[in-house]
């Protein structure tokens, strides 16, 4: 691997992105999956950077997962975007950041298309009015949290309390980086780094003193693709997917994995509980996982936040192996504890995954 | 009083032309942009489908050009057209009243590492076709060392609309097999895969050299264009690609992959296209007059285009060319400057 | 003269005349020099005994009562008289193609029998106490004339007669000798192109051979003028006694002779001579009509230790267009049978064409394709298939009939079943324009017809079974038999010598004839109801394997083509006619090494100027089609034609 | 082992790491031709058995390549060895000894 080769192709994909004052819109599945990580994404921009980050509880889902399942036509989403630029708008602001990269994804095809199809455009704002009786103005900046994570990156460092390594070793842990398929591949422009290399969670990655590990399936799918997961029949397939890329990266014994898409740490991480439990493989240390983290719970994890307030006790994956290893303190007994230490229950052990 | 003729590149075509035009009485000024003459052909090392070296072929064309005043390390600064001919400022200050112009600008070869999945310049084991000629003309070359598994990758930057080039560059196929052949002489007990989308072999003796490829070579041709390389953390190659005679998708560890990068219009040359408001086609090389009947005319006057500028072509095919523009711009000066005939005469008595 | 002096003499001539015509020069009726000869002959004798035993054991039961009941049987054994005179002593075979050669190898088959014979019944007469169970009987008979004295003063006709005959089949014999010596320098000239390379035990037993004779004249002129002699041995003892004076070499002359003699039959087992005596054996085991399921084993081993080595077989193979594929000929093939090198067995078995003319040609008709077929048995046989889909296959075919196009509808006033069923095979839908050719001669002759595989059938199963792979042959049989009987027509016509001959020989089909198109069309045109016209056009037939040597028909088709145009002669045709080269019986040859052979086979058929040469094989006409057309060889515009093609173009 | 009711689903890719050399060039020696294969498909589109079942001499030599023998024998197994696919080759491949040299090399696996 020729570093300086990646550089160059950074170097094409450079994407501008804002200083300050985010209209911030959530992703439907990650508050459920990992609710912390958006959270701590809000107390880190808003409280340790001192960002002006606005949301409102109007904004609704992008409609994205109802459209990649071919549930609803394409303008029925268009409308509704167009509804989430006219909250943003009526906030009188126009950086627009997204949570989820279904929705980013979908936000870029939305606004290509009415580059390319302006009578569209005009049909959609027509359809907003007679719906919501609402007017929309398009963001000057669409931008994915990751993009605003990635951009902080340094600033993040600077307040680290600790790095991404071993401290055991001192070696830098060795990180997979997972980014999610609409992030970039559809439009290479859009993403920081573009397609084929996404500098995004790489730049925290670097920045935050880990060690990148391309692995060849690196660029593959993380298996939720939509209704491979929804129709039970077609999970195998999904299954099947994530297999492939954990069989891939195994021979590189990465120490945790960074993802930006709500459906990638999900799947890639109960995936391997899967598979363990169905066929006995796991893919960490002695029967260990390989955690799969949120680039928000990095950063957490970076800044001193602490493990359970970060949520990581609701991953299937044990991320204590990965604590150790960074040397940050922790209390097992706080594990489930909830806000006011109430319990919030414990899953079933696993036969196979430790 | 001689014509004076400018001959813009100093590849085969320009070197074919400017002999074929010194024997016919003109004055020619051959210019060159890098160092030295010979274009790509310098850079070669054997040409298909005989294997003949190219340093051989090369020496032979320019045995022909004495008495042709050549300028390397030159460019066209201005030029401008007068009443009947050109005035043409080079980059070294002379200046050259040209009766006719032959823009023998040739072709670039395009960059692999715009083919970011095939990951030219990141993988240490991803290299292109130029890179393998200079291998064999210099015997080293730190990323081949004793493959055992070698891939050749057609089609890299040819008929690929995204990467900016709908046409097919011709001379990649049959480059890949006398390459594979190559490779295989090189290292006998080495599997060598070719990926092609469709074969395009179609001169003289080019079968023959597929059918012994196969038969005497043993090299492996997949039909299927290689869609993603990656690095295995033993540092060799993963290449995927579709099967598409068995239509299934195929996966392939590799120790070595070399792309056949395709023929893309020469920038430089285009620059000097532009100072003279030479129309491109929607391909970027230059169109010609009448299409196929006279293939040499450029669409102005006592301009004239041979090789590859027009086109991605053949070492024979461009040296045709050169020979027909060379008895073009002749036919043309004689029409334009009737009283120079009898001294040209003169000097073909000579030859 | 005194009294005395007169008596004695009288005495003398009286007991000369008392005594008998024969007396014993030795009275032990033993030397030393017979000691060589007795080993040999000794050492042979167990020897093929032995093998014998061997052999029989090695038959099934059956086919070894088959063997023993044909010996008794009168039929067979006539006919197994006839073949062992005119095969085993008069070659007759070779006397046909060659007569020199015939003549060769009867001098010394023939002649030799007769010297053993004959001297046998001279003992028997003159001295029989020798002959019988006595321990001289081994040898007396052989070195008869060494042992006795012939009385001079009582010659009898008999006598001289049998002198005579020794004399003048000793002389039949050198001659056919001097040839053989000839031969072997200039094989050419007895119409040899190319002889077999003898192996060390050949050339041992070969030269041996060649000394017995020459020997044997020595010895008995040495001592003619005391034991007798005739016409040869008498004059040459004369001109012994003119060179030698009283000194004569008659000890040694013997020795060497009894040498020869014991080194011959030494060798004999390991030479291609065996097969004077398995030879016997084989036709007795033919005649039984017991076929060899094994290469080597059973009843091969008589078959191939019948082989002479002889070489006809180099001749007459279609690959000897090259030198290089003359290896792969039946001769060599059998050597390494005896042999026992499985490789080059296997490498031989599969190059053949099959085109049987080896066979046909053989002097002791070993039939070498036989063999390779059963040694390719032993490897492919085993090969795994899967048939399932036959019946599936052949019911689908049926479909095909339930719907006959108005061509196929049978003509009007005949009862519904159509008169005969068509199966073109494999390879005639490779050739539309046989096909086309034999429904245009059906309609003009108003024949109703089913097309059995018009939308494409089962192979026949003849090549799976050429190439060994009898189990899976069986299976394709089975499954066109079934179909073919279901369809209730009564005359089968097929226009493929490859399933013909397998249709003909393998299928019995109950009640239905089964005829190749050429016999069909030979028969409508004497019956009238096909009128040909005659033509200008110079016709050349060319005899496919299958057809010709695979299923002897050979008038049919000229019959029938005669009716078209004048029918002119190939430089090779009937059975001796060449492989097209495009057989499917070789395994293993390249399409270079056919292209040889198919030029060899066109050049001989184009030997008399046609301007057609007709075939009557798919696989023949697409191959002299081809070859015909990308000829690099000099060849006159020939158009090469199909024989329906033929009769449908003279309609 | 828990039971999900769903399962890892077996790959149809290819591996062209799995292509037994060795055991190819057995084949090579005994049928050169085997190389010069170049998928036009005319002994498919002739096979007499081929109309009836899976059998194809193009695909079997593919999946040889593919490292995929037993499939190769799968697409061979109902050959009846009529031959026209000899006649059809363009470049003259001696088909049936392919076929037969195809069980020899791969029929014991």
């Amino acid at each position: 691997m020729i570093y300086e080769g990646k550089q160059k192709i950074w170097a094409d994909y450079q994407k501008e992105i804002p200083d300050d004052h985010y209209f911030y819109v959530r992703s439907c599945i990650r508050q459920s999956f990992f609710p912390a990580s958006e959270a701590t994404f809000l107390d880190i921009t808003r409280n340790r950077l001192g960002k002006d980050i606005f949301e409102t509880e109007h904004h609704t889902t992008c409609g994205g997962i109802a459209y990649h399942s071919d549930t609803i036509p394409q303008e029925t989403v268009m409308t509704i975007i167009a509804r989430q630029f006219a909250l943003m708008a009526k906030n009188g602001y126009e950086n627009y950041v997204c949570s989820c990269i279904t929705s980013f994804g979908l936000y870029c095809e939305t606004m290509e298309t009415w580059r390319e199809f302006p009578e569209l455009e005009a049909k959609i704002r027509e359809n907003l009015w007679k719906t919501c009786k609402l007017d929309f103005a398009k963001p000057k900046y669409l931008i994915h949290a990751s993009d605003l994570i990635y951009k902080y990156r340094n600033l993040i460092a600077k307040q680290a309390v600790h790095k991404l390594v071993n401290v055991h070793t001192g070696q830098p842990l060795k990180v997979v980086e997972h980014i999610g398929c609409h992030y970039s591949k559809m439009f290479p422009s859009k993403g920081v780094g573009g397609a084929e290399y996404p500098y995004v969670l790489v730049g925290m990655i670097e920045a935050w003193g880990g060690e990148i590990v391309d692995y060849p399936e690196r660029r593959h799918c993380c298996g939720f693709g939509f209704r491979q997961y929804f129709i039970k029949g077609n999970r195998g397939y999904s299954l099947s997917n994530t297999h492939k890329k954990f069989e891939s990266m195994e021979p590189f014994h990465p120490d945790f994995i960074i993802t930006n898409c709500p459906g990638c740490p999900y799947f890639m991480d109960r995936w391997q509980y899967v598979i363990a439990e169905s066929t006995g493989k796991t893919y960490g240390q002695d029967g260990h996982g390989i955690p799969v983290l949120t680039y928000e719970e990095v950063a957490g994890l970076v800044m001193g936040y602490d493990p359970w307030d970060l949520g990581l006790q609701t991953h299937q994956v044990g991320v204590e192996p990965l604590l150790d290893k960074m040397g940050i303190e922790y209390d097992p007994e706080k594990k489930y504890q909830g806000k006011g230490g109430k319990d919030i229950g414990r899953p079933e052990p696993c036969a196979c995954l430790k | 009083m001689k014509n004076n003729v400018l001959i813009v590149g100093g590849g085969p075509a320009g070197l074919e032309a400017s002999s074929q035009l010194q024997r016919l009485g003109y004055n020619v000024i051959l210019i060159e942009r890098s160092t030295a003459l010979g274009g790509h052909l310098a850079k070669w090392d054997r040409l298909f489908p005989s294997g003949v070296s190219a340093r051989e072929t090369l020496k032979s064309l320019m045995g022909h050009i004495e008495g042709v005043k050549y300028f390397t390390d030159t460019e066209v600064q201005s030029i401008n057209r007068l009443e009947k001919s050109y005035n043409v400022i080079l980059s070294n200050g002379i200046t050259v009243l040209a009766d006719a112009v032959l823009m023998t600008t040739g072709f670039d070869l395009f960059k692999a590492s715009r083919k970011e999945e095939y990951g030219y310049g990141i993988y240490n084991r991803v290299i292109t076709n130029a890179d393998l000629e200079a291998y064999f003309r210099n015997g080293s070359d730190p990323r081949i060392d004793n493959p055992k598994r070698i891939g050749f990758v057609h089609c890299v930057g040819s008929r690929d609309e995204k990467a900016g080039c709908r046409s097919c560059s011709k001379v990649c196929c049959a480059t890949a097999v006398k390459q594979a052949m190559e490779m295989k002489q090189a290292f006998p007990d080495a599997d060598v895969f070719c990926f092609y989308m469709d074969l395009r072999l179609f001169g003289r003796h080019y079968e023959d050299m597929y059918l012994s490829a196969q038969r005497d070579y043993g090299i492996r041709f997949i039909r299927g264009r290689v869609a993603e390389v990656a690095e295995n953390a033993d540092g060799s190659l993963q290449v995927k690609a579709e099967d598409t005679v068995a239509s299934k998708p195929l996966k392939a560890s590799l120790d070595l992959l070399v792309l056949m990068a395709g023929m893309r219009p020469s920038v430089s040359g285009r620059r000097v296209g532009d100072l003279l408001e030479m129309p491109v086609e929607e391909d970027g090389y230059f169109s010609v007059k009448e299409g196929i009947v006279s293939g040499q005319k450029s669409p102005h006057p006592g301009i004239f285009l041979a090789g590859a500028a027009t086109g991605p072509k053949t070492l024979p095919d461009t040296l045709a060319d050169a020979r027909a523009a060379a008895v073009m711009i002749d036919q043309y000066l004689s029409d334009v400057f009737p009283e120079a005939k009898h001294y040209k005469n003169l000097v073909r008595e000579l030859w | 003269m005194t009294p005395l002096s007169y008596i004695l003499t009288a005495q003398a001539a009286e007991v000369a005349q008392a005594a008998p015509e024969v007396i014993d020069r030795i009275p032990s009726g033993y030397n030393h020099f017979v000691i060589p000869f007795c080993i040999g002959i000794a050492f042979f004798l167990i020897w093929i005994t032995v093998g014998c035993i061997r052999l029989l054991l090695k038959i099934p039961h059956h086919d070894r009562l088959r063997f023993w009941a044909s010996l008794v049987n009168p039929v067979t054994a006539l006919k197994n008289i006839r073949d062992l005179f005119f095969d085993c002593l008069f070659h007759v075979k070779i006397w046909k193609r060659k007569p020199l050669l015939g003549y060769m190898h009867s001098a010394i088959a023939f002649g030799w029998f007769m010297l053993i014979v004959l001297g046998h019944i001279e003992v028997a007469l003159f001295v029989p106490k020798r002959l019988g169970i006595s321990k001289t009987a081994l040898f007396y008979p052989i070195f008869y004339r060494f042992f006795v004295w012939m009385n001079p003063g009582h010659t009898t006709l008999r006598g001289w007669v049998f002198f005579f005959l020794m004399d003048f089949f000793l002389l039949y014999v050198l001659t056919g000798i001097s040839l053989a010596v000839f031969k072997r320098f200039r094989s050419l000239a007895l119409g040899m192109k190319h002889t077999t390379k003898p192996s060390f035990a050949d050339r041992v037993a070969l030269y041996s051979l060649w000394l017995i004779f020459p020997l044997r004249l020595l010895a008995e002129s040495f001592t003619a003028d005391l034991s007798g002699g005739s016409f040869l041995t008498i004059p040459v003892n004369h001109l012994w006694h003119f060179i030698f004076g009283d000194k004569l070499w008659i000890m040694p002359s013997w020795w060497l002779y009894s040498i020869c003699l014991g080194l011959f039959f030494a060798a004999m087992p390991f030479s291609r001579y065996m097969h004077i005596l398995t030879e016997v054996l084989w036709i007795l085991l033919r005649n039984a009509g017991i076929k060899p399921n094994h290469p080597r084993k059973g009843v091969a081993e008589a078959e191939i230790y019948a082989c002479s080595s002889c070489g006809l077989c180099l001749d007459a193979c279609p690959m000897n267009v090259q030198k290089k594929n003359l290896k792969y000929s039946s001769v060599y093939f059998i050597r390494f049978l005896r042999r026992h090198n499985e490789k080059k067995i296997n490498e031989i078995a599969d190059k053949c064409l099959m085109c049987d003319k080896c066979h046909a040609l053989c002097p002791v008709g070993v039939d070498a394709p036989a063999l390779r077929r059963a040694q390719r048995a032993t490897v492919n046989n085993s090969i795994c298939f899967d048939y399932s889909y036959l019946d599936s296959a052949s019911a689908a075919v049926e479909q095909g009939w339930t719907s006959p196009g108005p061509d196929c509808r049978p003509a009007e006033g005949e009862d519904s079943t159509p008169e005969v069923m068509y199966f073109a095979g494999c390879m005639s839908h490779l050739t539309p324009r046989i096909i086309k050719s034999v429904e245009k001669v059906f309609k003009a002759a108003g024949v109703s017809y089913v097309f059995a595989d018009e939308g494409g059938g089962i192979c026949c199963g003849r090549p799976l079974m050429l190439a060994g792979r009898n189990e899976a042959a069986a299976k394709t049989i089975a499954a066109n038999k079934k179909m073919i009987e279901g369809s209730g027509c009564k005359t089968l016509v097929l226009s493929c010598p490859i399933c013909f001959k397998v249709f003909k020989e393998e299928y019995h089909l109950e009640g239905i004839k089964v005829l190749h198109y050429t016999q069909f069309f030979n028969e409508l045109i004497a019956s009238g109801r096909l009128k040909p016209v005659m033509g200008q056009e110079r016709l050349v037939y060319h005899d496919p394997c299958e057809l010709g040597r695979g299923c002897n028909v050979y008038y049919e088709p000229r019959a029938a083509l005669s009716q078209l145009g004048t029918l002119v002669k190939a430089s090779k045709e009937y059975d001796e006619s060449l492989c097209c080269g495009g057989s499917l019986g070789s395994l293993t040859l390249d399409a270079r090494d056919r292209a040889k052979i198919s030029e060899a086979a066109v050049i001989s058929l184009v030997a008399n100027k046609p301007d057609k040469i007709v075939t009557a094989c798919p696989l023949c006409l697409k191959t002299f089609s081809e070859s015909v057309a990308n000829s690099s060889y000099p060849v006159d515009p020939v158009r090469v034609v199909d024989f329906a093609e033929a009769i449908s173009e003279s309609l | 082992m828990v039971d999900f009711g769903f399962g890892l689903v077996p790959s149809s890719r290819i591996n062209l790491d799995l292509f037994d050399k060795e055991r190819y060039e057995e084949l090579a020696s005994m049928e050169p031709d085997v190389r010069k294969c170049m998928s036009c498909g005319s002994c498919t589109a002739v096979c007499t058995a081929g109309k009836y079942s899976a059998t194809s001499l193009r695909e079997a030599i593919e999946c040889i390549h593919n490292g995929q023998p037993d499939k190769a024998l799968g697409m061979l197994k109902s050959c009846q060895f009529c031959g026209k696919c000899t006649m059809v080759c363009p470049r003259g491949i001696n088909t049936r000894h392919l076929i037969l040299s195809i069980n020899k090399t791969y029929g014991e696996l």
